[in-house]
């Protein structure tokens, strides 16, 4: 009898463990995924992305749902190419500022981070469609923020 | 009660830059924490009032990049700079260009920081200031000026680079006929080292004991002296492991002349802030070593047993405001005791670890202080200093105050990577370390005598 | 250092039997737990040298469970039983027991508990040791009785069981149609909840502080007089919340009155061991309420400002030893506070909660003092008190103390029940709070002025 | 790329967890599991067994393994019905002792525990075969610890 209970308890720790799961990897970042046993201990952590991206446009979030089961997971959107700062300062667009879906040479300056007095420019990596702006004109910036999007290159 | 600082950046990570935030927040003031992107989850960030990514992983791109964080700090609207421990506390030109950019460096003059960096300029000072140095030269020229010193001193003697640190550039030399062979490596040493192959000699002391004084100094002229510290248990790499507020088994006598001379060096240095004068105790004799100058890791041994937040003080003497205490003020009450819990693994050479930690159970109950950024599931990068805790214990005696972080390091638990807290219960159970005023060789002979009886048995 | 006890058995559970634990462990002294089913995966449990299982979940049948604790004490070789607080501490046969058994009660005697226990024999040996008390009857055994009291020292007066506790049997008349019914509600109340319905009347005092003295006295006839708490910050049960040392805003006379009281109070009861003289205070006087005779949960603020380690003085005074301290060698020293963490929702009433750990992450640094059993993943059983944490803070003075506490409640996490960590912030950073010396009524005060500013919110 | 990367670190999180997972339910006591994310959060925790059956006899560790990918369960063995010592005390075994295989009878007075003098029955519960004898002779027990096992007797 105790061990009916037991066996029901494992698949009800399973069944509870995996749904949430699923469903949050689909809806948001896992930052840690930890197993603490006596004689046992898992731990999973993620690789930290950007910390602005959490607050970026949609086209971040296509992480597909994992199927347990053993179905193929879906195909993952095309990933945006991001233009970071390489410095602490203060964002100025170009004039004329670029729009989204505006399609811009490689060396295109889309702006400067002002730091110390001194510009250092920003420009549009591999070029490409502009798929975000996630910088507004002015706004302090720090190390690896993400500061515009760019439609998958590959 | 609010220092006049309207907003602190603090350039340092870890258990240090918690300890800045603490005294910020407990005065009232903000915080401006920078961070790399391998600390991007640590508590220093997460504790601040706002918090700037300044770089990648390494430290010379991050915590060591100057624009980026002096740019934080313009932004941030920050009007003063903590600089902790290590990384840019003593680094001259960064407190330079602070100044230069209108923020006050929490910390003594650029000047100061200078002139305690080089050895050679800081025992000159010291010597000018009749503050009892080793016995040694000005840097030697040539091997007869090494010869004529070594013979008037007596063997053995120490050959040490102007430049130096961490043992670089450093030899010991027992007889005549060694001399010329290690000047020219020291020498050597150095230049590959520093970029400087400039050495001096030094009288050895064999068996010294490491005191130093806490010092603390305002703008209005009024110095404290904060008593000693004794950091004689120290790893073979000279790095200090268990520290201990007062030293024990000094005389009154000792004392009294060691703080009289550390107030008049504090007074020939013009010094500001917080500081450390280190000597070699030797018998009756100490010998100043040099100063450090910046807050220390083990100022909470100092904070225990007088009862002082040093750090607010030193917001308050940056602020231009008056130390809240005179010497008058202050007492020393009962013995306090640091454990350096480190990412380390003292059988191997104290081999620093990585990694993420699974369990962590820090101790707690009556006398003792934890300072630390470790948390349940935090990782330990590989990029820095493997210290992940200080442990401070408190007692009425030095007696108490062992058995008190034994009591603590018995219950402290952290799962994930080795560390030195088996090692330290070791130490601090060890006979020869409860009589009290073991030297700095100490801990490398226990190690030598546990290698030993391991080898021992397995034959 | 070591006491003369060989074994100590802690039969208590939670932060109140870690602090005994590491008592017994600084002094060498080997330790055994008790602990329910409910509590396997528990510190107390983990830290003791050896552990017993002495019943399921409820009290009753586990930390009450005496035949199972007595006999745990007697198989494992324990020489000592320490209650801790609450469950057995205050039980006078428990103790007897104890001495039947060749086990040392650490505590006063059975005789000091049970006259304490009854609050009509405590007051008559106080009125007897010329202890100021407040005016009142003894038992009334008629309405005309308890009407000739009240008209001699006027109303408010309060109704208060013999056998009383928690509020029960307790009534406040304002006005002399109210007595009759009063007294008879009342007594029915007492008969229902302690099975005696006798009741005596009080001068009720509408806005006294609670200030409470510490004392140790040991079996050599020294008493130690460790100064007061004010624990006036309670809730609308009456149950204590924030707790400091010394009490702020009185003054040297009313201080040393009321030592000399304190003094004569436990030389009446020949008093041994650490026990607690409740009092209130209204303006210059002051009025006993009670004794305690156990440690109280708020120990640890006159630990802080005199330095010293009550529960090892305990320790030492079980085993016949002479305390180790003399009045003279005792001096406070700024200003600490006590918080406690509860698993309570003070929204809804201080409804106690019950659940898993989700994280944990306690407070540290400079001044900060930790006594708990939580840890991460670890469960709070629904059969026990809600107290989760003491979160102790020490400053040179009263605004130190109030800074240090405020930002070490804003450093602790606790994720998975409600805790009055958010609710404790707002008192200590309310006004009223902050300029000391509130009475009883404070916090109910707070708490309803907040109802209304959320109905006016909401209207 | 990016993208491309999170999906396999989602599916290399998701097997790190769930192979590991399974073989601790085969060997031990899974006693606390734990995920631990920004929005989310998921903690799984088994009732605890009496601390004395870890170090039983076999018959109390067949908890089968649980199948994730939808297979049956095993089926559990018959659990041992457990004697358990109600005080504190020091056992003492009856004369002539019982073996391990015998048949009792649920009155059969097994040996007593003795605590405080007073000798406390231990008593065959509702009898059957003894499986397991898990306490010594003048040992001290505590509550709850398991003195005799019986065949499942359902």
């Amino acid at each position: 009898m105790q061990n009916d209970e037991r066996e029901s308890d494992v698949r009800g720790e399973i069944e509870r463990l995996v749904r949430p799961l699923l469903q949050t990897f689909d809806e948001g970042d896992l930052v840690r995924l930890a197993v603490d046993e006596e004689e046992f201990a898992l731990e999973v952590v993620r690789r930290n992305r950007p910390r602005a991206v959490t607050t970026g446009s949609e086209g971040m979030t296509g992480i597909a749902a994992a199927d347990l089961a053993g179905g193929a997971p879906q195909a993952p959107e095309r990933p945006m190419e991001l233009v970071t700062s390489d410095v602490v300062g203060v964002f100025r667009g170009s004039r004329p500022a670029v729009v989204i879906g505006e399609r811009v040479a490689a060396s295109r300056e889309l702006g400067y981070v002002e730091a110390l007095g001194i510009r250092n420019p920003v420009r549009a990596g591999r070029g490409g469609a502009i798929a975000a702006i996630m910088v507004e004109e002015g706004e302090p910036v720090e190390y690896g923020q993400p500061l515009f999007g760019f439609e998958g290159g590959e | 009660m609010k220092a006049g600082l309207k907003k602190v950046l603090i350039a340092n990570r870890g258990e240090i830059a918690l300890r800045v935030n603490r005294a910020c927040h407990e005065l009232d003031i903000p915080t401006v924490a920078i961070f790399s992107e391998a600390d991007r989850e640590s508590l220093h960030v997460k504790r601040a009032d706002e918090a700037f990514c300044v770089g990648p992983g390494p430290s010379a791109r991050s915590y060591l990049n100057v624009p980026n964080i002096i740019s934080a700090a313009l932004i941030s609207g920050a009007d003063a700079i903590h600089p902790g421990y290590g990384f840019l506390a003593e680094n001259a030109r960064f407190a330079e260009i602070c100044r230069d950019h209108g923020i006050a460096f929490i910390g003594p003059s650029p000047d100061a920081i200078r002139a305690m960096g080089d050895k050679a300029t800081a025992k000159r000072i010291m010597v000018e200031a009749k503050v009892p140095v080793t016995p040694g030269t000005d840097i030697v020229e040539s091997v007869e000026e090494a010869r004529a010193f070594a013979k008037r001193a007596g063997y053995p003697v120490l050959i040490k680079a102007t430049a130096g640190g961490g043992g670089k550039g450093m030899r010991a030399v027992h007889a005549g006929q060694e001399l010329e062979q290690a000047l020219s490596s020291a020498s050597s040493e150095a230049l590959a080292a520093f970029g400087d192959g400039r050495v001096y000699l030094e009288k050895l002391i064999e068996r010294p004991r490491h005191i130093e004084v806490q010092v603390l100094a305002d703008t209005h002229g009024e110095v404290l002296i904060l008593g000693e510290r004794d950091c004689s248990v120290q790893k073979p790499s000279h790095q200090k492991l268990i520290e201990e507020a007062p030293g024990p088994r000094l005389g009154a006598e000792f004392r009294r002349a060691l703080y009289d001379v550390a107030r008049d060096a504090v007074k020939a240095v013009k010094y500001v802030n917080a500081g450390t004068l280190e000597f070699l105790a030797d018998g009756d004799a100490f010998y100043f070593m040099e100063m450090n100058t910046r807050i220390q890791v083990e100022h909470p041994v100092t904070e225990a047993i007088f009862d002082i937040d040093l750090v607010k003080e030193q917001l308050r003497v940056a602020a231009g405001e008056r130390l809240s205490y005179r010497q008058s003020d202050l007492r020393a009450c009962g013995h306090a005791i640091e454990v350096r819990v480190n990412a380390e693994d003292p059988a191997n050479n104290f081999a620093p670890a990585a990694g993420t930690l699974k369990t962590v159970q820090l101790p707690g109950g009556p006398g003792i202080r934890v300072d630390t950024h470790l948390y349940e599931g935090a990782s330990v990068p590989p990029y820095y200093d493997s210290m992940l805790a200080k442990i401070i214990a408190h007692g009425r005696d030095r007696d108490e105050a062992i058995a008190r972080m034994v009591r603590a390091l018995r219950e402290t638990v952290v799962d994930g990577v080795k560390t030195t807290v088996p090692f330290c219960i070791e130490v601090l159970t060890d006979p020869e370390f409860a009589a009290g005023g073991v030297d700095i060789g100490y801990l490398p002979r226990l190690l030598a005598r546990e290698s030993r009886l391991e080898a021992a048995a397995v034959s």
